[in-house]
C-alpha cells in the first residue's frame, strides 16, 4: 500500500499556508497532492469562516454550527467517505481519507458527528435491515437525524457488559426501562442508539441487543450533567416504560454484544487527534511568540519536545494507514488513542502555561484555556480509558 | 513548629477545620456558594473573622492577631482541604502583606484592622493583560494631581475585584519604579466587570480612569521589592492551600478505588491503580515537607530567603499539583468529570493556585538562571 | 521532638566549605552545630583522603579500603552509632544520628559495611543468645569479621518465604544445603547469616530459621556474578553438606521469619541516600560548569530541578526524623527509598550526560559513569524494590 | 520503503538476520567475543562483508553495492536485534560517508571498496577530550610540510581505534576551519592505547604526533559541514540500531513476564507490571516510525533536510531508549543486572548509541533554538 508516495530528490516545495518548516517532508503522488488541494481549498473556503474561528479559538459550538458544518460537507460528499459507496461513501484510498481528516482538522472544520458518521452509520450499513437503511442512512450523513449514544450506564463504565437497562417484548413493541449516562450532546439528540438487555438470564454479554429509540417518545427524559469546567456536553437519559417499536431493533435479539465490537473497533483511521492537536499546539506557540514568552529556553523546549512528539505519532498513524489496507487494523492503533490523548492533553496544558494568570478567569482567550485543559481531561477517561487501551496492548499485542 | 505545630496551632486547625467543614464538609453546599455571586460565603468569611483566622500575620497594634505566617498557613491548609472558594491567599497574603510591609501606621491600623475583621474586603489590582507574574507594573500609570493622586490603567485578572471594598493597586510612578496606591471600590473612575473563574470564584477586570488613589505609604516610592515579597508569601500560602487541596484529593481517589466496583470486583484489586495511588502519596509527601520548610522560611526568613523559598516550593507543589490532580481524575474516571462530585472542583482550584502567582516553569526557570551560583542546596545550617 | 532546632531570625552562617547557598537555612541548636562541627572535622581528616578520593570520584573500593575506613570510624566510636550503647552505640538524638550520616556521605566517607552494622549487628543484639553477642558484636563493629547475607535464592526474589535452602539437625549440628544468590561482596566474607528452611512441612514462613555459616567451612562455594558493568560485587553462595554447629542459630528454632522482617524493617534513619546523591550531583554540576554545558539552560534546568527534588526529599527525612521518636517508623519512610532511588539513579544519569561522548570508554572520569549509571539501576531492585515500595505504601500507608 | 520495504530489503533482511542469528542468537557468543580482544568478530564481519552488507550506500564504481542508506539501515536493525559488537555504524556510516563524500575518485575506491570487501577497518578519529558531538576539530592540527601533511593531536574515544587499519582524522588546517586526512593505522607518529568500552566493545585514544597524513578530497579544504551531515548519517544509522535493541529487549521482557513466577503465579498477573509493558510499546512505536522517516529522509533529502532529521530521530529514540532500556532491566529485576543474560547488554548499548552522537537534550536544545522559525511540523508534502 501506500503507493500514493513518490518519494523525489528534489528538495520539497514550501507548504501553501504558513511559513516552511526545516523538514524534509513526504512527497505525495501528483494525484494525492491535487487531491490535498481540493480538500484544503474546500474546507477554507465552504464551510464558514464564523464556525471555523469558533474552533480555532476554542470557543463552544452551537447545534447549528454543527449542523451548517456537516450539511456543506455532505452537500460535497465529505461527510461520510468511509461509508460504502452506495450509501454515499468514497472510493477512496486508506492514505486520501488521511488526509482528508488532516485538512479538515487543520482547517479548524467540526468533524462530522461521529454518532452519526463513525458509530450507528457503518453499524447500519453493516447490520441494518434494508428498511432501516432507506429509512436512516441519508439523514444521519446530512445530520437532519441527529443520534446520540445509549452505551454507559451509572455502575458499569468500562464494563459494558453489565449494563442493567432492560428491553421486555410486549406485543410487537420493546417496552425499556433503565438509565444511560455519559451521552454526549444527548440535549440535541432526535434519536438515540442503545444497548438494552434482552435476556436477563444469560451469560452477561449473550442477552443484549441494539434498539433505536426514537427521543421524542413519551418516557424518555434527558437530564444535563454539569461537568467540570461548567459545561453540559454529557446527559443522563432515562427510559420510563417506553414503548419502542419491533423493527427498531438493529440486526438480531441478543447480537447486541457482537454490534458494540464492530462500532467501538470501527475507529481506525484519524482515531488520534493528530490534526487538531497540531493546530492547537501551533496556536499556543503563536501566542507564547507575541508574548515574547518563547524566547525562554524551557517554554521553546516544551513546544519542541511536544513538536516532535506530534511528528513521530503522525508518522505513526501514517504507518497504521500503510499497513492497514487489508481492512485488518494495524497493532499499533491502539498506541494512537492512548498517546493521541496524552499529546492532547499536554497542549492544552501548554496553553493554559502561555496563559499564565490571565488562565485564572475572565472573558479572553486565556480564561477559556483552563476549562479546555479540564474539559480534556475526558480525553483519556471516554471511548476506552487509557488504562484499557494498555490493557488491550499488552494483551492484544504483547501477549500479556 | 520545626515539622511539628505547636500546641496553639493544632487548636487553631481544629477550630479552623470545625468552622469549615460545618460550612463545605457537604461538597453540596461548596457547590451552591459559588453558583451564586460573589462566589463565596460572606457568613464563613465573618467566621473566619470572628475565629482571627483573618489577621493571625498582623501584629496587634495593626489590628492583627499577632500570630504568624505558620498560622495564616494553618488556615490557609484547612481552607484547602475542603477546596474553600474564599479569598484568603489573596486577601490576607497578598493584600495585607502589602498593606503591612508599605503601610503608614495609620493605614495598617485602617485597613488590617478592617481585613482582620473581616469588615472590608482588600482585592489587589496589580495583574495587566500580557504580564507574567511580575512586581513591576506595566501600562497603568500613577498621576499626581496637585496633592493627590490619580490612577489610570486597566487590571486584570483581580481576583474578587467586583466585590471588593478597597483596591491596593500597583501603577508606574512619574518618574519610573512600580508604586503602591489605596483606591476605594466605590470611587468614580473605578469601573469593573466581575467574570466568573475557572475554580468557582469571581475575578474583575478593573478599569481606573483618572481614580483618585491615596499612596501607600509615603508617596511615590519604588515599591518593586515590597510586591516582590509580597508575592513571594502568596506563594508559599497558595503552596499550603495546595497541600490540603492534594490530601483531601489523594484520600478521595483512594476511598473511590476501595468502594467502587468494576468486572466484579473493587477497584484497588488492580495494581495498576493501586500503584499510581502510591505515587501520588509519593508526591504529596515531598510537596508538603518542602511547603512546611518554605513556611519556616516566610516566617523567620528576610526577604533574599523567602524568594528562594517561594521558587523551590512553587516549582515543587507545581509540579506535585498536576500529577495528583490529573490523576484523581483519571482513577476517578467518568465522575471525576463531573461538578457534582467534589473532586474535579480539587483538581480546578490546584491549577488556579498554580497560575494565580507563577506556575512551576517559571519558576524552574528562575532557579536555573542561579544554579551555578553555589554548589549544594543544604538546607540544615 | 526535633528540639534540636531552633530558628533564628538571623541570615544563616555561609557553610565552613564551599559556595553558599542563597537558601535560607533551618538553624541548628549550639550544641548540634557544634556536633556537626565535630563530625565534619572527624570525616574529613581522620578517614584517610585517599579513600575518600575514590568515593568521591566514583571509583572501586577495595576490601582494604572499606576495613580501614571503618576501622577508622569505630576507633572513634562512629562505626555503630545506633546500636544499644552496651555494644558500642551511641545515645545521640535522631536529628544526630541524621546528622552523622549526611556529614559522612558529604565527606565521600564510605558508610559502615551495611551488613555488619545495619543487619546482623542489631538482629544479634535483639535476638542473639549472650555468647554469639559476647563472640560476634565487637568484631562485627570493627569489620574484623566481614559479613554476607545469605537471604535471597534464584527461584525466591522478592517472594523470600519462597527459599529451598535447607538444614537438617544432625546431632547437635545443622547440614546445610542449597544456593543463594545476590551476596554482595561475598567474596570478602569471613561469615554469613542465612536463612534456611528448618521444618519442610509447615506453612512458608513458618519454618525458617536464621544460622550463622562461617566461609570456611567445607562445602561452602562462592562463585562471583558478573554484572552488566562489568563488575563482580555480588555473588552466588552454595551450600553442599555444610555442617554448622547448633549454636550458630540465631533465637529459636523457625524464628528465621520474625528475625528478618526486623532486620529487613530496621533501616529507617538515612534509609534515602540523600548525602551522596548530593554530592554526585554537586560535581556533576561541577564538571558541568567546568566544560560550559551548564550554560546550556536546558541542562541547567535538569540540574535545578533534581535539586529540588532532593531538597524535598531530605526534608521529608528531616520531617521523619522529627516523627519518629517514639520508635514507630513514620509512615513515609517508604518514600525515602523509593524517591531516594530515583533521584540516585537520574543523577548518575545526568553525569553520563555531562560526560558525553567520553562516557562510551576510555580512562576517565566519564568513561566511569556509564558502568556506574548502569550499577545503579539496582537501586530499585534489591532490598526490597521500588514495586515493593509502592506495595507497601499502597496497602499499609493507603489502606488499598 | 514508505513505511513499507521492497522484496529486496526484506530478502537483505532475512538474510542478515539469518547470518547475525548464527553468529549471535545465542548470547554466550556475543559475550564470549566481547570478552576477548579486538571485542567483535572478524569472521562476522567477513560474513557481512559477503553478503555485501558493509557495501550498500556506496556506488558500484566506488566498489559498493549501489543499494542505499534504507539498505544499511536494515542491517543496522538487524544488528540490533542480537546487540552484535561489530562496529558497522561507525564504519560504514561514519568514515564511509566521511569518504564518500569528500574523497577523490582514487580515493573512495580504494577506501570504499576495502570497507565493503571487509579488508581494512576504518575508524574515524573526530572526538576530542571535552568536545561535545561538534563538526568542528578542536585542539588537533593538521600541518602542511611541503607537499605533505602532517597530524598532531589526541583523539578520544575512537571506536575500534586500537585494531583500525585507517584513521579518517579531522584536524584544524593552518588557515583555519576542519579538515579530513588520511592516516594509516601503522603510520610512525600513531600512538594508540585501548580501553574496553562499556557496551563490550573497544574505543581507543589515538595519539598522532607529527603522524603522516593524506589530505581526504582536494587539500586545504574546510569539510566542516561534510562532517555534519556524515554524524547525522551515523546519528540515523543508530537510531535505526536501536530499534532494533528495542525491539527485542521488549520481546525478551514479555516473555520473561510470562514465564517468571513469583508468589506462585507468573509476572504477568500483575497489572503493573504489563501495564508498563505496554507503555515501552508505545514508545517503540513512535521511535520506530520516526526512524523510518528519518531513513527516508536520509536517501533522498538535502543536507539540511537529514540535519533536521537527525537531530528529531535523535531525540525521540534517545527518549525511547531510555524508557525502554531502564525499564528492561527493572521488569526482569535482579536477573537483569547480570552480565550472563542478555538485557543488560541491550541497555547499555542503548546508552552507548544515544552518547556516541549526540543524546537528547543535546537535539532537544538544537530544536528548541529554532521552534519560533515555522507554524507546524508537518511531513507530508
Amino acid at each position: 500500500m501506500m503507493d500514493g508516495y513518490v518519494r523525489g530528490a528534489r528538495p520539497p516545495a514550501p507548504p501553501p499556508e504558513g511559513r516552511a518548516t526545516t523538514l524534509m517532508q513526504l512527497q505525495l503522488s501528483d494525484e494525492d497532492r491535487e487531491f490535498r488541494a481540493t480538500m484544503r481549498e474546500f474546507f477554507t473556503t465552504k464551510v464558514p469562516q464564523e464556525i471555523r474561528d469558533k474552533v480555532a479559538e476554542g470557543r463552544e459550538l452551537s447545534k447549528e454550527d454543527i449542523v451548517a458544518s456537516q450539511k456543506a460537507l455532505n452537500d460535497a460528499g465529505y461527510a461520510v467517505p468511509h461509508w460504502p459507496v452506495q450509501y454515499g461513501g468514497q472510493d477512496w484510498t486508506q492514505l486520501q481519507r488521511h488526509i482528508w481528516n488532516e485538512e479538515m482538522q487543520a482547517a479548524s472544520v467540526p468533524p462530522p458527528l461521529a454518532f452519526n458518521t463513525s458509530m450507528i452509520g457503518p453499524v447500519l450499513a453493516q447490520f441494518g435491515s434494508d428498511e432501516l437503511k432507506e429509512r436512516f442512512l441519508a439523514p444521519t450523513a446530512s445530520l437532519d437525524i441527529w443520534w446520540s449514544q445509549g452505551f454507559s450506564e451509572p455502575d458499569a463504565g468500562s464494563d459494558l457488559a453489565s449494563l442493567r437497562t432492560r428491553a421486555v417484548k410486549d406485543g410487537d413493541d420493546w417496552v425499556v426501562n433503565g438509565q444511560k449516562t455519559w451521552t454526549t450532546l444527548g440535549q440535541y439528540g432526535d434519536w438515540i442508539f442503545t444497548l438494552v438487555r434482552t435476556d436477563p438470564d444469560v451469560k452477561k454479554q449473550a442477552g443484549i441487543s441494539m434498539l433505536l429509540i426514537d427521543m421524542t417518545l413519551p418516557g424518555v427524559e434527558v437530564r444535563p450533567i454539569e461537568l467540570i469546567d461548567g459545561g453540559h456536553e454529557v446527559n443522563e437519559v432515562w427510559f420510563t416504560d417506553v414503548r419502542v417499536p419491533g423493527d427498531m431493533l438493529v440486526g438480531e435479539v441478543n447480537q447486541g454484544w457482537t454490534i458494540a465490537k464492530f462500532l467501538l473497533g470501527n475507529e481506525r483511521v484519524g482515531v488520534a487527534p493528530v490534526g487538531s492537536t497540531k493546530r492547537n499546539l501551533a496556536r499556543a506557540k503563536r501566542l507564547a511568540q507575541e508574548s515574547g514568552l518563547l524566547s525562554d529556553p524551557l517554554y521553546a523546549a516544551r513546544v519542541a519536545e511536544l513538536e516532535n512528539e506530534l511528528l513521530a505519532l503522525e508518522l505513526t498513524a501514517l504507518r497504521v494507514v500503510a499497513n492497514s489496507a487489508e481492512g485488518a487494523p494495524h497493532p499499533a492503533s491502539s498506541v494512537l488513542k492512548l498517546k493521541g490523548t496524552v499529546l492532547q492533553q499536554a497542549v492544552s496544558e501548554l496553553l493554559v502555561d502561555v496563559a499564565g494568570p490571565q488562565s485564572v478567569g475572565g472573558d479572553g482567550w486565556g480564561a477559556r484555556s483552563t476549562p479546555t485543559y479540564l474539559n480534556l481531561r475526558k480525553a483519556s477517561i471516554y471511548g476506552g480509558s487509557n488504562e484499557v487501551q494498555r490493557q488491550i496492548i499488552a494483551k492484544t499485542i504483547l501477549g500479556l | 513548629m520545626d515539622f511539628e505545630y505547636t500546641d496553639d496551632q493544632d487548636s487553631l486547625r481544629e477550630a479552623a477545620r470545625a468552622l469549615l467543614t460545618k460550612a463545605y464538609g457537604d461538597y453540596g453546599k461548596r457547590r451552591a456558594v459559588t453558583q451564586a455571586d460573589p462566589g463565596y460565603s460572606t457568613e464563613t468569611w465573618s467566621r473566619l473573622a470572628e475565629l482571627g483566622g483573618l489577621g493571625l500575620p498582623f501584629s496587634e497594634e495593626d489590628g492583627g492577631a499577632g500570630a504568624g505566617w505558620i498560622e495564616a498557613a494553618v488556615v490557609a491548609q484547612e481552607l484547602g482541604r475542603v477546596v474553600a472558594p474564599e479569598p484568603y491567599v489573596v486577601s490576607v497574603g497578598l493584600a495585607g502583606r502589602l498593606v503591612a510591609d508599605a503601610g503608614t501606621a495609620e493605614q495598617r491600623a485602617e485597613v488590617l484592622g478592617a481585613i482582620a475583621s473581616g469588615e472590608r474586603l482588600v482585592a489587589v489590582a496589580h495583574d495587566e493583560p500580557g504580564r507574567r507574574w511580575s512586581p513591576t507594573a506595566g501600562d497603568t500609570k500613577a498621576t499626581q494631581d496637585g496633592e493627590g493622586w490619580t490612577i489610570e490603567g486597566v487590571k486584570e485578572p483581580v481576583v474578587q475585584g467586583g466585590v471588593a471594598d478597597l483596591f491596593v493597586v500597583s501603577a508606574v510612578l512619574p518618574e519610573g519604579g512600580t508604586g503602591l496606591f489605596l483606591v476605594e471600590g466605590d470611587a468614580s473612575g473605578v469601573e469593573r466587570e466581575s467574570f466568573p473563574a475557572a475554580d468557582g470564584g469571581r475575578v474583575a477586570r478593573v478599569t481606573f480612569t483618572a481614580a483618585t488613589a491615596v499612596p501607600l505609604g509615603s508617596a511615590g516610592e519604588n515599591r518593586t521589592a515590597t510586591i516582590a515579597t509580597a508575592l513571594d508569601t502568596a506563594r508559599i500560602l497558595a503552596a499550603n492551600e495546595a497541600v490540603g487541596i492534594m490530601e483531601v484529593a489523594l484520600r478521595m481517589t483512594t476511598e473511590y478505588l476501595k468502594s467502587r466496583k468494576q468486572f466484579g470486583v473493587t477497584l484497588n484489586t488492580f495494581q495498576a491503580l493501586t500503584f499510581r495511588a502510591a505515587d501520588m502519596y509519593v508526591s504529596l509527601e515531598l510537596a508538603t515537607s518542602i511547603t512546611q520548610w518554605a513556611t519556616m522560611v516566610l516566617e523567620d526568613g528576610d526577604a533574599a530567603a523567602i524568594s528562594a523559598a517561594a521558587r523551590r516550593v512553587a516549582l515543587q507543589v507545581s509540579r506535585a499539583g498536576r500529577h495528583i490532580g490529573q490523576e484523581a481524575i483519571q482513577l476517578h474516571g467518568g465522575i471525576g468529570m463531573t461538578a457534582e462530585y467534589a473532586v474535579g472542583a480539587y483538581t480546578t482550584r490546584l491549577t488556579t493556585l498554580d497560575h494565580l502567582f507563577g506556575d512551576g516553569t517559571y519558576a524552574l526557570g528562575a532557579l536555573a538562571d542561579g544554579v551555578g551560583g553555589y554548589d549544594a542546596v543544604d538546607p540544615l545550617s
